[in-house]
């Protein structure tokens, strides 16, 4: 069978299954994705705001929102008073 | 004159950036005349800036490059690199230094970093466009390399030179070879004794004809430099004869009537003017101590190998480079710190080391036996006040091993440690877990409060307030105490300065750069290794030696070198020879010749070494150097006001 | 399905391409000698390209390895396998050994790919980056890290979901799901052993919290926070984003410890912990840096200044051994700790801990050779036969080691470390040509 | 410019590659402060300075020129120290004939780690170069 380029994942898809656990995390990404870049659409919000607005835990919104920082949908605004929280807004306005 | 130069501004990853706006910088040289590419770049020494780099030169046709970055001495050589690879010869490079001279050094000023920087990049800017093609002079390199210095540091760089077919000269300035490592008896971890050591080596060496050791010798005058180093070597003699037998010499050694202390125990037993070290010492030939003998010949009368006839010889050699392996001093308390030459009982490490393997059944320190032991750890390391800043990093383990042998070898002996935080790092603390185990009492000092040693009522007493207890005023009495000294560079250095080594903060040689060029110094051709370059112990000695004689070798293996040519220029229309520039090289570099009805000075390029000396005192100002001509220099002050 | 390929033999073989690797490689290679190094990681510069700064002189880490890292990857002589695993090397003869290597697929064509990072972007998975040690996430598409070499995409295969959304994107059809593991035969001379080390696992440490509590972290986890590559825009603590400025540093966390099985020194804590403490000043100028230590070992060249010149700028340094942490409702910790110095316990409440982690060694070596044994040392480190007078050679003759697979060193110790035992690979080739 | 001049004057350095350059080098290693105002063109040895380039210095605007001489270290030859004194002596000469102050040029040995002596000599240089402007 000749594979063409730029099409081979199928080709690897009939010789290997992908995990169900992978499949879910994939889609729980999606989720928290979409919910914090939907709490952000308003306002920039700090971590301590956006916890409160999305019920998880502080430390996920950590992980997640530093996550979409680094893959570019998410930037760093400013921090407060008392230099200890920042707060993130959507960048170029999503 | 370049018209088209590359310029890329280092972040150096916020080592420049957290100071310097190196956009600012960007933007304020762009368009400055001839530079047709300015960037910006986070590392410039990454592979990726380094490979967009070779793309920029090749499709910009760019005909000169400049770097602002960290120090030349870093990366100078890795940007010329860069510029091989793309085909643009490399002498076409300049490099800007902002990190070491500015965002570092002016970390406390934003905005002039800023401005600093760029107006240096201005100036290389200027600097590169009167850059030219130059090529590399090529030097024939002399395969074989000097060792100075037969430790253990030494022979095993000879050692490996060796076992790469590299001649090798040993150069030892005692009569005896093994340096400080002769000195002592066991040794962490393996237990061998210093001695063994000195003889598994020794044994090894003088079996490969490509090794030749001298002994007594010390180089006395160096000229050339690398690939070509001419040294005179002076050669004591030893007043004995070659192949001679032991026999009558023991005899004549008993008979000498002069009695000196013992340098080799570090002056705790004494010896005759006529002397071994240790009986299985190497080269197996005692020797005469010409200062101190009084000629008296009654060794003379009964050995006949004795011959004073003997005289002193100086030798040429001429080798491709120089491994510096002198190793350390052990470090002398001065009068009165911590009872030393003042109160009865106190000895250095290196001598309790000799009274440990010299004693037999009992330890006895001037006729009396020894029970309790003080040791006083960091004697000339660590000084708050002193000069010697720096942790010896050798003593605490070599402390605590010798009280772990002291206790074995003799009975009923008490240690007691007054240290500053032990240090036996690495595999070494399971030493220190053995010590605390066998009942040793370990003892911390203030490090504004360090312990007192007094004599009071014959008895000595080393008092401490100790921070493991909390703080505890604690007192010892002690038969003998143990000054943990640390390493000090050679007190007699002066073979460095022949070379012109360069030292560091705490006077041991220095290195290029810790962790880039380790074993390499400023002066090219020479390499560094043991002992002489900081502490180290046996092991890190080792690895050191052998990465310096890997270093050495590689300079020399293709024996063809490649050097700047970077050289003195006469322009022959100024010139109207004079001899003053003559007179001013150092290396008989320029002689006079005759062009057409003119007589104009001549530089050889062979020889010239670029140092410049030749160009301000021509009074017609008809000399340059490649690279430093006045329209360059004087260019880059126009850039940098 | 697994290909067979003989290729040609090389001189020396080395496995692992961190500091140590690396510079034995472009030694040897230097003198005209052929050399494979094999890595098993997507990139070369071991631990030591993903540190901040380096002690005592403070350079980026990245501005002494990626000169390295680059001049080893364009080196004529060096041959460079990355996503590599020796599995066994048998010793025929004197001078001659045979490798069988295995090469994972990466599912990227190295030399096709420009690391334009479009595939990463296109790519709809996210699970915790390993080389930011968890604090962040990274795609299933990736390039490992910025300065990575080769800089070049892979795909971890584990976390793809396969949709080809990457493949879709690349402009260079540099992607192949097609791709699969490779075996090779290789015939070399000499073996040089620069595997490495391990990082203790403080959860083996559970009074300490690590895992459970968000805001204890491991040294690694800061020098991160800290890198110019960092997960986040400055330091954080990652229970809730906070800003520190009370940090404590826990020393000597898996080491000098019999009860966890490791009983000495790692020999580089105190040093990195002081490092960090000095640039966690820099970073955040009001914190509180406070370093519980047992001994400060700052032994090496310049390296006792360095210590000195911390306490100047106001580190806090107590002698005291760490009993227990616990966790504030509001994260903060607190340490329960002897202090020493005035023989009592105490307990002192920080933002964030940092857990000194010591260094373990890298077993993998051990399994590889079938004819010969390679002896290890007590402590599961690659024993040295002669380690006075010859620190490289190991039970076997012709195969050394250089770096922290035979014991904990810093730096500059595994650089001269590799430079011996270069040294010895090049005397073995040349006596045994 | 001018403004500028009032913190801190413009001085030229020379430092040579392989001696006072590193310790230059090292006092930003160290953090040890001084003028970002101070400029430094590198020679391979500092009794290769011609006084012509320093007279241009002063020409363009410069406030003063410091050698940061090689010194006994000097890896070209003893004769460095005399030489380099020769290159001062001769310019302050040129100095006085263009009515500037010979002060304004001052030379001293720097070895590879005499980073603290370079700034002290730096900023007392600097001091020296403000109380004597403006005349």
């Amino acid at each position: 069978m000749e594979i063409e380029k730029g099409k081979t994942a199928k080709y690897l898809k009939e010789k290997r299954e992908v995990a169900q656990e992978v499949k879910d995390k994939q889609k729980e990404f999606l989720k928290i994705k979409k919910a914090i870049l939907d709490a952000l659409k308003e306002d920039a919000l700090t971590i301590d705001q956006l916890t409160q607005k999305l019920n998880m835990a502080k430390h996920e919104v950590v992980f997640y929102l530093m996550s979409l920082v680094k893959y570019g949908f998410v930037q760093t605004g400013d921090v407060d008073d008392m230099d200890e929280y920042f707060s993130y807004k959507l960048k170029n306005n999503g | 004159m370049k018209k088209k130069i590359g310029v890329y501004i280092c972040h150096c990853g916020g080592n420049i950036s957290d100071y310097v706006d190196v956009e600012k910088v960007r933007q304020a040289i762009e368009n400055e005349e001839g530079v047709s590419l300015a960037k910006t770049t986070i590392f410039a020494c990454s592979d990726s800036n380094q490979k967009d780099m070779v793309a920029d030169i090749n499709t910009n046709q760019l005909d000169g490059v400049v770097v602002a970055s960290c120090s030349p001495k870093l990366h100078l050589i890795t940007f010329r690199n860069v510029c091989e690879r793309a085909n643009l010869n490399k002498y076409n490079y300049v490099h800007a230094n902002i990190r070491e001279q500015v965002s570092w050094a002016h970390s406390d000023d934003k905005l002039g970093a800023t401005e600093k920087a760029i107006h240096i990049v201005k100036a290389a800017i200027a600097k590169v466009r009167y850059a030219e093609s130059l090529e590399p002079n090529k030097i024939v390199a002399q395969k074989a390399v000097a060792i100075i210095g037969g430790g253990v540091a030494g022979m095993k760089a000879a050692i490996a030179l060796s076992d790469k077919d590299c001649p090798v000269y040993l150069i030892e300035r005692e009569f005896f070879i093994g340096g400080r490592v002769a000195q002592w008896d066991t040794m962490f971890t393996t237990n061998e004794t210093g001695k063994e050591v000195v003889t598994k080596l020794y044994n090894n060496l003088i079996l490969r004809p490509n090794v030749t050791i001298f002994t007594g010798a010390e180089v006395i005058k160096n000229v050339g430099s690398i690939g070509d180093f001419k040294l005179k070597v002076k050669i004591a003699p030893r007043y004995i004869k070659d192949k001679c037998k032991e026999g009558n010499l023991q005899k004549a050694i008993d008979a000498c009537p002069v009695v000196l202390p013992d340098e080799f125990n570090f002056n705790i037993t004494t010896r005759k003017a006529i002397y071994h070290n240790f009986p299985s010492e190497y080269p197996q030939s005692p020797v005469i101590d010409i200062k101190n003998c009084t000629r008296c010949g009654k060794c003379e009368q009964i050995c006949e190998n004795i011959d004073f006839s003997q005289k002193e010889e100086i030798l040429d050699i001429n080798v491709g480079s120089v491994l510096m392996a002198t190793g350390f001093d052990p470090y002398t308390p001065k009068d009165g710190e911590f009872g030393y030459n003042e109160v009865d009982n106190v000895v250095t490490l290196p001598q309790f080391k000799r009274m440990i393997e010299l004693s037999d059944k009992k330890l006895l320190f001037k006729e009396k036996e020894v029970k309790n032991i003080a040791y006083i750890y960091c004697v000339g390391s660590r000084q708050a006040e002193g000069e010697n800043t720096y942790c010896s990093r050798y003593c605490c383990t070599s402390a605590i091993h010798s009280s772990l042998l002291v206790k074995k070898k003799f009975a009923n002996i008490y240690n007691y440690h007054f240290t500053r935080g032990i240090r036996t790092y690495g595999k070494q603390e399971v030493l220190y877990a053995e010590s605390s185990q066998q009942g040793d009492i370990y003892m911390q000092s203030y490090e504004d409060a360090l312990p007192i040693v007094s004599r009071i009522n014959d008895k000595t007493i080393v008092k401490i307030n100790d921070i493991l207890t909390g703080g505890k005023e604690i007192t010892v009495e002690a038969d003998l105490i143990v000054l943990v000294t640390g390493m000090v560079p050679r007190a007699d250095n002066s073979v460095g300065a022949l070379f012109k080594l360069p030292k560091g903060r705490d006077n041991f040689f220095n290195e290029i750069h810790m962790k880039l060029r380790p074993v390499e110094t400023f002066i090219d051709g020479v390499t560094i290794s043991g002992a002489c370059q900081g502490p180290k112990n046996i092991m890190e000695s080792a690895n050191s030696a052998l990465s310096a004689a890997t270093k050495s070798y590689s300079y020399i293996s293709k024996g063809i070198l490649e050097t700047e040519p970077i050289v003195a220029v006469v322009d022959k229309n100024a010139c109207s020879w004079c001899n003053s520039c003559s007179e001013a090289c150092p290396f008989d570099a320029i002689s006079k010749i005759e062009i057409g009805e003119k007589t104009i000075a001549s530089i050889n390029n062979a020889v010239c070494k670029g140092c410049g000396m030749c160009l301000p005192v021509c009074p017609t100002d008809a000399i340059d150097l490649i690279a430093y001509s006045s329209k360059e220099i004087e260019s880059m002050i126009d850039s940098l006001i | 399905m697994i290909s067979k390929q003989k290729i040609t033999s090389f001189d020396a073989l080395i496995i692992g391409g961190g500091i140590a690797g690396g510079e034995a490689a472009l030694n040897i290679a230097n003198t005209g000698y052929k050399v494979l190094l094999i890595e098993k990681d997507l990139s070369i510069g071991g631990k030591m390209i993903l540190l901040s700064k380096v002690f005592p002189t403070l350079d980026c880490a990245a501005c002494i390895t990626t000169p390295k890292v680059s001049e080893i990857s364009r080196h004529p002589n060096i041959t460079l396998f990355t996503s590599c695993e020796v599995s066994k090397i048998n010793k025929i003869d004197e001078n001659n050994f045979e490798a069988t290597i295995i090469k994972k697929p990466r599912y990227v064509v190295i030399e096709d790919c420009t690391a334009c990072q479009l595939c990463e972007q296109a790519c709809p998975v996210s699970v915790p980056d390993e080389y930011q040690f968890n604090l962040v996430g990274r795609k299933a598409a990736f390039i490992p890290f910025s300065i990575a070499s080769p800089k070049a995409a892979a795909i971890d295969i584990e976390n793809c979901i396969l949709c080809g959304a990457c493949e879709k994107v690349c402009p260079t059809n540099c992607i192949d799901f097609t791709q699969d593991t490779e075996e090779y035969q290789v015939h070399i001379n000499t073996v040089i052993l620069a595997t490495g080390f391990k990082l203790f696992d403080p959860l083996l440490m559970p009074r300490y919290g690590y895992g459970l509590y968000k805001n204890v972290i491991t040294s690694m986890q800061m020098e991160r926070e800290l890198a110019p590559t960092r997960p986040f825009n400055t330091i954080l603590r990652p229970s809730d984003g906070k800003v520190p400025d009370k940090i404590a540093y826990v020393l000597c966390t898996g080491s000098r410890d019999a009860s966890i099985g490791n009983p000495i020194c790692s020999q580089i804590c105190c040093m990195y912990s002081i490092k960090q403490s000095q640039l966690l000043m820099g970073a955040l100028p009001m914190a509180d840096v406070t370093i519980y230590y047992i001994n400060i070992r700052s032994f090496g060249k310049g390296f006792e200044e360095f210590y000195q010149q911390a306490k100047g700028m106001g580190v806090n340094f107590v002698k005291g051994k760490i009993g227990k942490i616990s966790e504030k409702e509001n994260g903060n910790l607190i340490l329960r700790y002897e202090d020493i110095n005035e023989n009592r316990v105490k307990e002192a409440e920080h933002d964030m801990v940092v857990l000194s982690v010591g260094v373990l060694p890298n077993q993998d070596a051990t399994k590889l050779f079938k004819t010969d044994e390679l002896k290890l040392d007590p402590y599961k480190f690659i024993h040295q036969v002669d380690s006075l007078l010859s620190p490289a050679k190991t039970s076997i003759d012709g195969v050394f080691v250089a770096g922290t697979a035979s014991g904990p060193m810093d730096i500059p110790d595994s650089i001269l470390f590799a430079g011996s035992a270069s040294s010895e690979a090049i005397s073995y080739l040349i006596q045994h040509k | 410019m001018a403004e500028k001049n009032m913190k801190s004057a413009k001085i030229l350095v020379f430092s040579t590659e392989k001696i006072s350059d590193p310790a230059i080098d090292m006092a930003g290693l160290l953090k040890l402060h001084y003028p970002p105002t101070v400029y430094t063109i590198t020679v391979p040895c500092s009794s290769g300075i011609k006084s012509r380039w320093i007279m241009h210095a002063y020409e363009k605007g410069f406030d003063g020129v410091f050698i940061a001489a090689d010194g006994s270290d000097c890896i070209f030859g003893e004769s460095c120290t005399e030489k380099t004194g020769h290159i001062v002596s001769r310019t302050h000469e040129l100095m006085k004939q263009n009515k500037i102050e010979p002060a304004r040029l001052k030379m001293a040995a720097i070895c590879s780690v005499c980073s603290e002596s370079f700034v002290k000599q730096i900023k007392s240089f600097n001091e020296y170069l403000l109380k004597n402007s403006n005349s």
